[in-house]
C-alpha cells in the first residue's frame, strides 16, 4: 500500500520544474527545477536522480551491516603521539631486556626444579593473592565509593590509609607484617600462644605479604570505577524484587567490570612481581617462600645473565597469564 | 658488641650423636653468602640424610629483624658483626663464632674504559664511581679502607648492596666500583677486578650462631659445626673468602 | 490529547497555522532555480512569525565550504542549505534504505513505527554513525560519501538526542553553553547566549543545577536549548518534545515554530505526535521498516493518507 | 485557583459515607467509609484524617531538606565485614608499626639535613613522575580502551605489555632501564656520543625510573574507566561543534575524572614508594638520586627503629598529600 | 494524535470505555468498609476486558505480611491493596507535599506540569528515595514512616522508570527476567515468563539484543515488561507510552489496560497525555508544583476542570 506513494514521488520531478511561484503544491514539495543536469547539486528531489550522482550508496552490500555499526574512534593526533611515547617508554626497556638476555640459558634454567617451584610458588600464590583480594578488596572499594554521606575527614583519612600500604618501602611493609603478625607481634603472639599458629615463613605468609602489598591497588582501581558508575540501575533491579547480594552480583559488579578487570590485573602483576615484603616476612625458602622474584634477585647476585633469563620467564607467563585470562574475566566489554 | 668465639670447631657434638640427627635445620644467611651456603646445603645433607636443611637468604639486617620478631631459625649466618651484635642484644642470640671473611677489591669493566689502576683514581671526579652506603657492611668496609688510605673518593652513588654496586660496574655504568673480592670472583670474566694495597687489613667478618629459641638445636650444632669444618673451609677458599 | 489536542492544534492554526506558512514565502525557491533571493533572510521575513527574537543568522555564518558568504549575485546561493541524504545500512537484521531531501528554511518531519529507522537516519546525518553507504549533503558541501566522512564537529548539524544525553558534570548553564564555547565564543558571551536559550523555555531558575536534579521534561528542555543555541546549519530534533506536560508542550512548541521560522536551514523533526507534525513540519517522511512510504507536504499526507501507519497517525484507523 | 478544588476534596469524607453502591461518584472517588475511627488503617480518604493517622510526616522541617535528597546506602552485612577484614589487613600492620615507632627519635629524624633532602627529593620526584605519567599515560589509556576496532591478537598483546613493568622485580626494571638508557644502552650509547647526555645517577633517572615503574598503574585504572563510561557523551559534544581536543578536555577526562582521580594516586603513591628500579638506574646520592625509601632501606640496615621512624614520615606525608590534593583533583564526583 | 486521537479513544470507548469500567464492579468496595468480597478476584471477573490471558494473580502471592492468603471471611480484605501516600520533602527550592490514596484494582493516573513532582512522588512510593518525612502503606502494611523504611527491593512495588534504565550488560530477555531470578524463579521459568511478556509487546524478535542496539520505542516496552512480569503488589508507570509510535502505543495501550484489568494491586500512571488517562486509569490526581491541586475521578476532572493545567490537559484552554 505504501509503494504507490513512493512511486508517485519518484515520477514528480516533471511536476517539480514548474516556475510558477504560486503552486502551493510545488511550494510545498521538495522537488524542484534542475538547473543544469551534470552538476552534482543537492537540487534534485528524484531518489533514482540523487543515487546516480552519488557514486557509491545505492546498494546495501552484506559486507557493510558490521562495519556500520561502529563509529570512528577519532582521536586526535597529540593523542596519538603522547600514547606513543608512553608505549615507548614502558615498552622499549623490556626489549633491551630481551636484546640482551641469554636466550640460550633459558632451556637449561627452566628444566633447574628451584626455578620451576618458584614459578609454580609464584603463580599459584599471585593467583590465591588475587582472588582473596577481589572477596576483600571490592567491598572495600564499594564502601569507599559509597562513603558519600559520611563526614568528610573520617572519609578522606580512610581513603588515604588504603593508599599507604603503597608508599611503603616494600620491605618497611614486610616488618610491619612481622609487628602484627610475628611470633612477638601484636596479633601474632596471641594466635600463638591460643591455638599454636604461626604465620611468619609459610606460603600463608606470602599469600598475606601479597594482599597488603597490592589489594590497595585493586581496592582504589574498583573504588574509581564504582564511583564513575550510575546508581540508578541498583535502585531499579531493588524495585524488581533484588537483594542486595543479588543486586551487587547481577548489577553492581557487572557494570563496573573494567574496572574490577584492571583492578584484578594490577593486583595480580604486582603481586607476581611481589619481592621485599614478602622476603621480610615470608623469607625465602625454596619450594615454600621463595617466589620467583625472590629466585631473581637471589640469582641477581650470583649470576646476573640468569637473573635476566628468570625475569623474562616472569614476564612471558604473566603476558601469558594475562592474555588467556582477561578476556574470560570480562565477556562482554572487551569484543 | 657480643664477644665472637674465634676458635673454630670448639662446639661439642659426639660422632654417636650424630648418626641421630633429624629433623629440619632453618638457616638463615646472607645473601652474598648464597652461593657457598647453597653448597654447604647439599654436602651437609650427603652427610645427614635424615636431617633436611632450609636456607633462607635475605638481607642480613632484613634476616636480623625476622629474628627479632621470633622467626623459627636454627642458625643465623650475618654478613657483618653489627648485625649479630644486634641480635644478640635482644637475647636471640648467646655468642656468635666468626667462619669467614672478606675484603674488598677495586672493579671495573671489562677492558678497563677509564684506566683505573688504584684507590687514588676514586678521588677523580670526571669517572663514574659507585661504592656501598655507609649504612651496609660494605659501605663501613669502605669508608674504613679509604679513610686507611686517605682517599677522597668522589662517588656518583652509594648503593645499598654490593651486587648493585657490581651491576653498575658490569653495565659500564660505573667506571670503577669497590666490592667484595668474593664478588669479583663470582662474576667471572663480566668484570676485571683490580688489587689494591692495604685491602688485607679491612676484613669483614662474617659471624655464625645457633639461636636460643631454636627447634632443632643438635642439628643446628652440627650444622654450624659443618661450616666450620675444613670441607666449608675448602668451598669458602674457593668462593675467595677469606680466613676468619 | 485527543479531542483536546485537536482543539489545541485549531487554535495554533489562528495563530500561526499551516496552510499560510506554506503560503508564505512565495518569491524565492520556486520562481525558478537561479532567481532566488539571499534565502534566509528573504524567507524569514516573509514568515509571519519569529519577529521578536529574529537574529541575523546568516550573515554571521557562512553556509558552507564551497560558497562562503552571501554573494552579490543572489542566484549563486539556490539550494546552498538544502539538505540531501541517501541513507543505506544494515544493522543485523535490519535494513535501512532511505532517501530524501529537507529543503532549507523549511521542516520537515519523520514520523513511523518504533524501530523503524527514524533515530539511524539522524544520527547518520549527524555523523555520529558512519557507514559506507551513506551519503549526505548540504548544499554543495559533501558530509558523507564513499571514502568522505566530516567529522560530526565539522558538520554544523545540531542534533537533540531522544536520550537527551546532558553531559552529567556539567550545570544546565554550561550544558547549554558547551556548544558555543566550543565553536570559540568566550565563556562569558557562550554564558549569556545560553542563559537567553534557558530563559525561553523557562528554564532560569535551573541553571546551576546538574542533570541529574532536573526532572525528565525540564531535562529534555536543557537538551533542546543545547542544540538550538549552537545555530547550526542543519537542525535535527529526535522526539523532542516527548517527556513535556501538555502546557510547555504547547508553550515549547510554539518557541520553537518561532524559532523554526527564523532558521534558514533545513530541519528535521522526528515525532509520533500529529499536532507536532502540524504545528512544526512543513514536510512529512514517512519511515516504514526501513523505507520511506510516503514524502511529501504534510497538507498531503493528511489529505490521503495512503499506508496503515500514516492513517493511524492521522487518525483514520477506525474511519 | 486550585485551592478550592483541593479543598473540596479536603471535606469530602462525609460524602464519601455513602453506603449506596449505585452512586458512580463514590464509586470513582478515591474516598470511602471509615470503620473504626482510631485504627490507623488506609481507609479514609481525607488528608487531615489521614496526616493525623501518620505519627510523621505532616509538616515539612527545614532540616530534611538535604537528607531527603539521597538514598539508603544498603550495603549487605557482608559486604561489610568483608570491608572491614579488608581495612584491618591494610591498616593494622600500619598500626602495628605505629605502636613500636620510636616516635621520640622523629623529631632528631626531621631535622637531619638528609632526611630533609630526601624527603623534598621524594615528593618532588614522585609528583613530576605522576604529571608525566597523566600526560602520556591518559592518552595511551585513551587508546588502548578505544581499540575495540583492532585485531584480536596486537589490541590484546598490546594490552598485556603495558602490565609487564608491573611484574617485572623493580631491579630487574632498574637494569632493563639501564640496558636502554644507559652509557651503553641501546639509546643511551648514542645519546652520549651525540650530545654527551649521560642519564643514569641524575634526577632525571629518578622521575624516568619512577614513571616506568608507576605508569602502568595509572594507564590501567584510566583504561578501565574509560571502557566502562558511555562513549556517546563524546558524540554529543562533537555535534555541538567541539574539536576533538576539546571533547576529550571537556568531557571524556571529566567524565572519568574518579579513575583518573584513582589511576594519579596509585602512580603518585607507586612512585613515592619506589626503591628497586630507582636505585638501581639513578643509583643513590643524597640530594641527587636518594629518595626517602632509598634512605629507608639504607636506614634499616643501621638502626631499624630509625628506619620504621623514616617509613612513618613518608606514610604520613603522603596521606597528608592524599588528604589535601585528592578532593581538589576531582571537584564533582566526591562530595 | 488531535482530533485523530479522539477518534482513537472514542473507539476504544466502544471497546472498553470509562464509564463502563467505573460502574463495572459494584459489588465490592462501595456496599460498605466491611462487606466486600474477595477483592480482586470479583473485580476482574467484573471487567469487561482481559479474559484472554487473565491469570489467577492474588492466588499466588499473598497481599501482605498482615493477611496472608485469601481468608474465608472475605470481609477481612477490604482495602488490603491499598495504597496510601503521603509525601512531604523538600528538594532545593523545590517543596513538596502531597497526600492521595490508590484504591486495590484501580488505576490512578497523575499529571501535572514538568518538575511538578510527579517522579518524586513514585520514586518515594518505590522506596529509593528516602525521607523521614514520607509516609507509604500497602493495606495494612506500613513500607514508610517515621523510623520505618522498608527497601525497595522488600515492597513488592514494581516501577517503571521515565528513562527506562534497562540493565546495558543484559540482553533484552534476561533484563526481562531480572525481576522473576531475583524473586526466586528459577532460570528456565524466569525466561519463559519474560519471553511471554516480550511477545506481548511485539518484542520477540530482539531478545538476544543489549538494550544500546534498541530503538527509544523499543527501549521503553522493554522497561514495561520488565516491571509488570514481576507481578507487584503495586505498580507505578513513570510516562510509560511517551516513546512509542502512534500504532504502538495504541496496542500497548490496551495491552496494558487488559493487565490492569486483572491486576488486583493500586496502579499508578503518570502521563502527559489526555488519552493514556482516559483508557488507563480510573482515578485522577493532578500534581502541581508540589502540591495536589485535583483528586478524583476521571470522569470529574474531565468534566470540569479547575485549574488552568487542567484545562489545558482536557483541552479547554482555548474554549
Ligand atoms: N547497534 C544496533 N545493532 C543492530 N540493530 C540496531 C542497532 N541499533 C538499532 N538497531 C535496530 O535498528 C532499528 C532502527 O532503530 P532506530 O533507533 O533508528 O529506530 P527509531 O525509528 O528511532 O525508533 P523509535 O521510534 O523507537 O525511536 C531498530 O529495529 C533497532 O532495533
Ligand atoms: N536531586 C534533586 N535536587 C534538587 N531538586 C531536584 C532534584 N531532583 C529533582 N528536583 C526537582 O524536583 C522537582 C520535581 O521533579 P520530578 O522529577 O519529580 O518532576 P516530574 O513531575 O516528574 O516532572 P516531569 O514531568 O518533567 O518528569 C523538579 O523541579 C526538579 O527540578
Ligand atoms: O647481608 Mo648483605 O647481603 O652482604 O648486606
Ligand atoms: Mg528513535
Ligand atoms: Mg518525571
Amino acid at each position: 500500500m505504501s509503494s504507490p506513494r513512493v512511486t508517485r514521488w519518484r515520477a514528480s520531478p516533471s511536476t517539480g520544474r514548474t516556475t510558477s511561484s504560486t503552486s502551493t503544491r510545488s511550494r510545498c514539495s521538495p522537488t524542484r527545477p534542475i538547473p543544469t543536469p551534470r552538476t552534482p547539486s543537492s537540487t534534485s528531489c528524484s531518489r533514482t536522480r540523487r543515487a546516480a550522482s552519488w557514486t557509491g550508496p545505492v546498494s546495501v552490500p552484506r559486507s557493510a551491516g558490521r562495519r556500520s555499526d561502529r563509529s570512528t574512534p577519532r582521536l586526535s593526533p597529540l593523542v596519538w603521539i603522547a600514547a606513543g611515547v608512553a608505549l615507548a617508554l614502558l615498552v622499549l626497556p623490556l626489549a633491551a631486556l630481551a636484546v640482551r638476555a641469554p636466550w640460550a640459558q633459558l632451556p637449561e634454567l627452566l628444566g633447574r626444579s628451584e626455578v620451576v617451584s618458584a614459578l609454580t610458588l609464584s603463580l599459584g600464590t599471585a593467583l590465591l593473592s588475587t582472588l582473596i583480594a577481589l572477596a576483600l578488596g571490592v567491598p572495600l572499594a564499594l564502601v569507599l565509593a559509597r562513603s558519600a554521606a559520611w563526614p568528610v575527614v573520617p572519609r578522606r583519612v580512610l581513603r588515604a590509609l588504603v593508599t599507604v600500604p603503597l608508599v611503603l618501602p616494600p620491605v618497611v611493609g614486610g616488618v610491619a607484617l612481622l609487628l602484627l603478625l610475628g611470633r612477638r607481634g601484636l596479633l601474632g603472639g596471641p594466635l600463638e600462644d591460643a591455638w599454636g599458629v604461626t604465620i611468619p615463613f609459610t606460603t600463608t605468609a606470602v599469600v598475606i605479604a601479597q594482599v597488603f602489598v597490592a589489594m590497595p591497588f585493586l581496592v582504589l582501581a574498583v573504588e574509581g570505577a564504582i564511583r564513575a558508575s550510575d546508581r540508578r540501575f541498583e535502585q531499579v533491579a531493588a524495585t524488581l524484587g533484588a537483594s542486595r547480594a543479588t543486586v551487587f552480583r547481577r548489577v553492581t559488579l557487572p557494570l563496573v567490570a573494567p574496572g574490577v578487570s584492571a583492578g584484578a590485573v594490577l593486583c595480580f602483576t604486582r603481586a607476581l612481581g611481589e619481592f621485599g615484603a614478602t622476603v621480610t616476612f615470608a623469607g625465602s625458602f625454596p619450594g615454600v617462600t621463595q617466589t620467583l622474584p625472590i629466585a631473581t634477585y637471589l640469582e641477581l647476585q650470583r649470576d646476573p645473565q640468569a637473573a635476566i633469563a628468570l625475569s623474562l620467564v616472569l614476564m612471558v607467563v604473566s603476558v601469558v597469564v594475562l592474555v588467556a585470562l582477561r578476556d574470560r574475566w570480562v565477556p562482554g566489554t572487551t569484543a | 658488641a657480643g664477644g665472637v668465639d674465634t676458635v673454630p670447631g670448639s662446639s661439642s657434638a659426639g660422632t654417636a650423636a650424630e648418626e641421630e640427627l633429624t629433623g629440619q635445620v632453618t638457616v638463615f644467611a646472607a645473601a652474598s653468602l648464597s652461593d657457598v651456603f647453597g653448597t654447604f646445603e647439599t654436602r651437609f645433607e650427603e652427610l645427614h640424610p635424615r636431617v633436611d636443611v632450609l636456607v633462607s637468604f635475605a638481607g642480613s639486617s632484613s634476616l636480623a629483624e625476622q629474628i627479632r620478631q621470633g622467626a623459627p631459625a636454627d642458625v643465623f649466618a650475618s654478613a657483618d658483626l653489627a648485625t649479630m651484635a644486634s641480635v644478640e642484644d635482644d637475647g636471640a642470640v648467646s655468642g656468635s663464632t666468626a667462619f669467614t671473611s672478606n675484603s674488598l677489591e677495586l672493579v671495573v669493566p671489562v677492558g678497563n674504559p677509564a684506566g683505573v689502576t688504584g684507590l687514588a683514581d676514586l678521588a677523580r671526579s670526571d669517572l663514574a664511581i659507585a661504592l656501598c652506603a655507609e649504612e651496609v657492611p660494605c659501605g663501613a668496609a669502605t669508608v674504613t679502607l679509604l679513610d686507611a688510605v686517605d682517599v677522597e673518593a668522589a662517588p656518583d652513588t652509594l648503593e645499598q648492596d654490593v651486587t648493585s654496586v657490581l651491576t653498575k660496574v658490569r653495565l659500564g655504568e660505573a667506571d670503577a666500583g669497590l666490592v667484595y673480592r668474593t664478588d669479583v670472583l663470582a662474576a667471572g670474566d663480566a668484570v676485571e677486578g683490580i688489587a689494591v694495597d692495604g685491602a688485607d687489613d679491612v676484613v669483614n667478618v662474617y659471624p655464625i650462631a645457633v639461636l636460643a629459641d631454636a627447634p632443632n638445636p643438635d642439628a643446628a650444632d652440627a650444622f654450624v659445626d659443618f661450616v666450620l669444618s675444613d670441607e666449608a673451609r675448602g668451598i669458602l677458599d674457593g668462593a675467595g673468602f677469606g680466613a676468619p | 490529547m485527543l479531542h483536546s489536542g485537536a482543539r489545541r492544534v485549531r487554535r495554533h492554526g489562528h495563530v500561526r497555522g499551516e496552510l499560510p506558512r506554506c503560503h508564505a514565502d512565495p518569491p524565492d525557491r520556486d520562481v525558478s532555480g537561479t532567481a532566488a533571493g539571499p534565502a534566509s533572510g528573504h524567507r524569514s521575513v516573509a514568515r509571519p512569525h519569529g519577529g521578536v527574537r529574529r537574529r541575523p543568522r546568516r550573515a554571521a555564518r557562512p553556509l558552507g565550504a564551497g560558497d562562503d558568504g552571501v554573494s552579490a549575485t543572489s542566484g549563486e546561493r539556490r539550494g546552498a542549505g538544502d539538505l540531501d541524504v541517501h541513507v543505506s545500512l544494515r544493522r543485523g537484521s535490519f535494513a535501512l534504505d532511505a532517501a530524501f531531501l529537507a529543503l532549507a528554511g523549511r521542516t520537515l518531519a519523520i514520523a513511523g513505527p518504533n524501530g523503524a529507522g527514524k533515530t539511524t537516519v539522524l544520527e547518520c546525518i549527524a555523523g555520529v554513525t558512519v557507514a559506507d553507504t551513506v551519503g549526505v549533503r548540504v548544499g554543495e558541501r559533501v558530509l558523507d560519501d564513499v571514502g568522505t566522512h566530516v567529522p560530526p564537529e565539522a558538520r554544523r548539524v545540531g542534533m537533540v538526542f531522544q536520550e537527551y544525553l546532558l553531559f552529567p558534570h556539567l550545570t544546565v548553564l554550561d550544558n547549554v553553553a558547551f556548544g558555543p564555547r566550543s565553536t570559540g565564543a568566550g565563556r562569558l558571551e557562550a554564558r549569556e547566549r545560553a542563559a537567553e536559550w534557558l530563559h525561553r523555555f523557562g528554564l532560569s531558575g535551573l541553571s546551576d543545577r546538574r542533570p541529574h536534579r532536573l526532572s525528565g521534561g525540564q531535562r529534555q528542555r536543557v537538551a533542546l536549548a543545547r542544540a538550538l543555541v549552537t545555530e547550526p546549519d542543519v537542525l535535527l530534533l529526535d522526539e523532542p518534545l516527548a517527556a513535556l506536560d501538555v502546557e510547555v508542550r504547547d508553550d515549547v512548541r510554539l518557541e520553537l515554530a518561532d524559532h523554526l521560522a527564523d532558521f534558514g536551514g533545513a530541519t528535521i523533526v522526528v515525532t509520533h505526535d500529529a499536532a507536532d507534525i502540524r504545528t512544526l513540519a512543513d514536510d512529512l517522511v514517512i519511515l516504514e521498516r526501513g523505507a520511506v512510504t510516503h514524502d511529501g507536504p504534510v497538507a498531503a499526507v493528511f489529505d490521503g493518507p495512503t499506508t496503515a501507519y500514516a492513517r493511524r497517525l492521522v487518525g483514520r484507523a477506525g474511519a
